[in-house]
């Protein structure tokens, strides 16, 4: 019997498969698709305290490999996500992650005591977004910075906090031992990779903010290296993402150390794609005689 | 009219003007005019699937009509019959036939055509007049005639029809409903006609799409209600909701 | 008349089209293949002060839109290269930048002692190299490791200095500015991305070294960004690089602020791809009424 | 013998066997027997272009004989006659055919057959024992046996021939001159049993390359001269200078 089964932070997980947040809305769209319930999980799409509309202009532009995002945190807000969203979701029959954005400190630390008392599994807590007060640059760009949020929010919930890195951390080591130390349970990484991309014939850039967002398979190799190297610097689980398309992409993941992966722009690719990374999960276990996905767990690091 | 992801076989894929190239995709297909699908015929590059109008549903399958712009839409003009495409949809909203009646005015430029054959196929109880704008060579137009009362046609070159933009010989007031599919500059024309006569106008918009679905909200636009997504309660907007500003 | 000609640090090239470092030898392998006179520049393989033999193992791996390499700064060493190559690549009519590595402060000092002397008209001072006495960490992470480094090696040399900046570096605004003022004559970005790739068969890491570094089409939003923010914080010429493909790449980061640009993976792609990029950009010039290559440098900054 | 960068259309391409496809390329081609040429049919994706071995010239172009194995022997084995392929070649140095002369004995496992019947075409004057092993499917040796005296089959299914390993049929004494290609455990075994005896024995490399013309130091392999470029110094490389461990 080969089981795919993990156990992130006391919450079980059906398999080590979750839909990445952003990319996957809050699982309704999709599940005309294909059979949502079969994944490990759902990472929401980010929330904040209060509804945002997100940015203006082009959303989206598509690279070699990829593609670049400036959504910009639209959602209807967390008092609406618990009211309409999660109902919904937990008919879908699978974990469920609350993945939270802010601004501020006060943001951050008023949504996780909301999302603390909401019917979730698991706090995601994003710092890569702007922070505020210092001039926009994220707060997951400083681990010092990072440690101070961390903290705060740890102290108001007592759901799993995992906390996602931004592969844009000036030392993405450093950051994910200042995380765990502030209470974080797990983490997950990456999150996009700050990019841009000119429009030569309007001579500017093609996105209102100048940067945004960059993932997708052309991001894997580093996003895997992060991981591999977060893994090695931490002793909670580790949730491996960034570029992720097949079933190999999330083994290597796995065998770098992560306890599970998230799957986000692949699903542009093929809807159910997730099904296919599961089922080639389970037939590569089977053909190399492994029963549990801990037994590959961080082989790779020898 | 539930959605899917599936994969099915071209039957045909011929080019009928300078770059516009028509394909029958084969299976069973029922959706709402309007409507389109995330076409893809490819692996991983380019990444995302291409959206393209249903611009007919017959017994031998689905049609599209589509002009070659970039990459996607290259792939798509040399695919031959037997070869496999893969269809999510049909996704968006499309026109809500049940209302538009009467006196109808279909306005379209260039490869906006598209959704219209369909469209003007499932208008019932109404005098159809079809608008239709090119840069110089005409296309498609032939067969529309079939639903059409009155085609228009314009062309930039003036080698068809009135010389000049399609616009310049539209008439709002003399409509119940108008539907527009084009350019945007264009359907800002189509759309600022109607509101100052008073004539509902339908437009069809374009956005820059990740997954199709409404799950990314990559794709959204400017409305009354605030942003929506133009895969999802689109493409099809009443004029007057929506902004036409970048 | 259209003018592609463009001068960095008092050194006319014909065209901003470079030959990045590694990928391109030392000019004569491409030879064969097109007229090699007809582009900007070569920047040679990575020298060192010493011959070194490079890294065991596997070297390449192939990725979505680029590729990982461990080769590990294989070369004659400096001497040989003065002596044998520089003839040979004088003979290509073109400008050549002797790309300098090193593994001590002392390695760099001696190199660059030695190039100041050779006939070369540019040096390209690469700090992505690892430093043997911090561990292994490269020069170019830090500012204030670079910023010594790029000092000392002033102190030494008359000759243009161009350093080459690591993306990998934790703050590459604050690196750009640290190089200039330990006096930096002009900034070339990037060198590849730390990345890794696991073998799930074998079940561990592809290179011996486990990381490597990544290049190709997959980096360029990247890139771009970097070079955009670089240009945009110092006063110098900045040439840019990473992943570009063809002309209208190119144009973006000429665009985003560069004076010229290097072409690397592309090479593998079709040998005399950088002449397509010369052409491509001349067209686009033509077409759109440029005379003079500085009439759109930067323009997308606003 | 030149080497050059060229675009030219597929004559045609069929399958030989399971997985195993022979592709003629139109053109006029010279080149060293052991020589092999950088190949592309796509855009971007994959990145790199593909290292595949002389197979045979001949007037009606140059012939390539190749395993499916992924992504891009798999677009390869999807190409049509006139679809259009790039070539970059003739690359590396190939067999030193004024050299090899006497008994010779040419060993191949698998697909390591694909440049050896260009080389056995070209060495003169000798009498050519032609030692091939698969292993289930026999493919290509029908016509190999042109320029053969003997052709020695193993099969490790025992489908055909000798049931085992190729190199179970070899004495190594008997020869002047060993050439091998083939998975790289066959060559090292041929290689010791050739300095057992000492009979040289050339081998034919394979390693991941990039630029496929010297320029990136990426396919290097340890010889007694230190690291030597496969692209460039090889594939083509004397036993006893090469190791052939990873
Ligand atoms: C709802 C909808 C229906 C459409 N119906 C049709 C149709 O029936 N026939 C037809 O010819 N075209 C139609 N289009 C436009 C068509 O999707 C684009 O022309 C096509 O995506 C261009 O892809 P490409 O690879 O050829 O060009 P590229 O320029 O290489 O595309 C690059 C990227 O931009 C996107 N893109 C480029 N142009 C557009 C655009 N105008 N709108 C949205 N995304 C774009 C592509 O999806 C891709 O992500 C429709 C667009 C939308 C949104
Ligand atoms: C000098 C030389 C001559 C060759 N001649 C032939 C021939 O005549 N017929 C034939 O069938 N094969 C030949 N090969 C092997 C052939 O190049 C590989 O099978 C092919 O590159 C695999 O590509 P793929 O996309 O199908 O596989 P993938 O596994 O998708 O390739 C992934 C990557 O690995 C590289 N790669 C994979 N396997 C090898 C390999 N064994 N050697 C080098 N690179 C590899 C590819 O270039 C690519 O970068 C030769 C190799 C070399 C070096
Ligand atoms: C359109 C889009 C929207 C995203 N929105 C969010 C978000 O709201 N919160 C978040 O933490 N990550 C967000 N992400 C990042 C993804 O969750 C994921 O970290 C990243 O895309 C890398 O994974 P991938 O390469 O598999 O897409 C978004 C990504 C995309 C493409
Ligand atoms: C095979 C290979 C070898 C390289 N060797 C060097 C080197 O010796 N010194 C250096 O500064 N950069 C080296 N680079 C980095 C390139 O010069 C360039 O900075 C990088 O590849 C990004 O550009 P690209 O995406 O156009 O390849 C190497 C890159 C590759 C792919
Ligand atoms: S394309 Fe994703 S929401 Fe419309
Ligand atoms: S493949 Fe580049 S040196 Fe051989």
């Amino acid at each position: 019997m080969t089981s795919l089964k993990v156990n992130i932070n006391g919450v079980d997980f059906k398999n080590p498969v979750i839909a990445a947040s952003g990319t996957f809305g809050f699982g309704e769209e999709y599940s005309e698709y294909f059979d949502v319930s079969r994944i490990g999980g759902i990472s929401s799409k980010g929330l904040t305290i209060n509804p945002k509309a997100g940015n203006e202009g082009r959303r989206l532009h598509e690279v070699t490999g990829g593609l670049i995002n400036s959504i910009g945190l639209q959602n209807p807000g967390i008092d609406e996500f618990i009211e309409l969203e999660i109902p919904k979701m937990r008919s879908l029959n699978t974990v469920i992650l609350a993945n939270m954005g802010g601004g501020t400190m006060d943001d951050y630390l008023a949504g996780a005591s909301k999302l603390d008392k909401a019917d979730v599994d698991i706090i995601e807590l994003n710092i890569s977004c702007p922070n505020v007060k210092s001039g926009g640059m994220a707060f997951g760009i400083k681990s010092c910075v990072a440690h101070e949020v961390v903290s705060e929010v740890r102290k108001v919930t007592k759901k799993p906090l995992m906390v996602k890195l931004s592969p844009n951390a000036e030392d993405i080591v450093e950051m994910a031992v200042k995380c765990r130390e502030a209470g974080a349970d797990s983490l997950s990484l990456v999150n996009t990779f700050k990019a841009m991309a000119i429009d030569i014939n309007k001579r500017k850039p093609v996105f209102r903010n100048i940067f945004a967002g960059l993932s997708g398979a052309c991001i894997k190799p580093m996003a895997l290296r992060m991981t591999y190297e977060v893994a090695g610097a931490v002793d909670i689980p580790v949730i491996g993402m960034g570029g992720i398309m097949n079933a190999e992409d999330a083994i290597e993941f796995i065998m770098a150390g992560a306890t599970a992966v998230q799957v986000g722009s692949a699903n542009f690719v093929k809807p159910d794609i997730m099904l296919d990374i599961i089922d080639g999960m389970e037939a590569f276990m089977k053909r190399e005689g492994i029963k549990s996905i801990d037994e590959i767990r961080g082989i790779a690091r020898g | 009219m539930s959605s899917k992801y599936l994969k099915a076989k071209v039957a045909s894929n011929e080019k009928i003007a300078e770059g516009i190239y028509r394909m029958v995709v084969e299976g069973d297909y029922s959706a709402n005019p309007g409507q389109f699908y995330m076409l893809r015929a490819w692996g991983v590059e380019p990444f995302l699937s291409r959206p393209i109008s249903i611009h007919g549903i017959t017994d031998a399958g689905i049609e599209f009509l589509y002009e070659v712009r970039g990459t996607g839409t290259e792939i798509f003009s040399k695919l031959k019959a037997g070869d496999e495409l893969e269809l999510l949809g049909p996704v968006g909203n499309g026109f809500d036939l049940e209302t538009i009646k009467g006196k109808v005015a279909v306005v379209v430029g260039g490869i906006g055509i598209a959704p219209m054959y369909e469209v003007m196929k499932h208008i019932k109880d109404s005098t159809v007049d079809f608008y239709a704008g090119f840069r110089d060579e005409v296309y498609s137009v032939d067969y529309m005639k079939e639903y059409a009362d009155n085609v228009i046609i314009s062309t930039e070159s003036g080698s068809v029809g009135h010389k000049g933009y399609v616009v310049e010989q539209l008439d709002a007031s003399k409509y119940d409903y108008i539907l527009s599919c084009g350019p945007t500059p264009m359907m800002k024309v189509v759309k600022e006609m109607g509101e100052k006569v008073g004539t509902p106008v339908y437009v069809s918009l374009e956005s820059h799409m990740a997954c199709g679905v409404g799950a990314c909200l990559g794709c959204t636009c400017n409305t009354k209600k605030g942003k929506e997504r133009v895969c999802k309660e689109g493409p099809v907007f009443l004029g007057e909701d929506v902004s036409l500003d970048d």
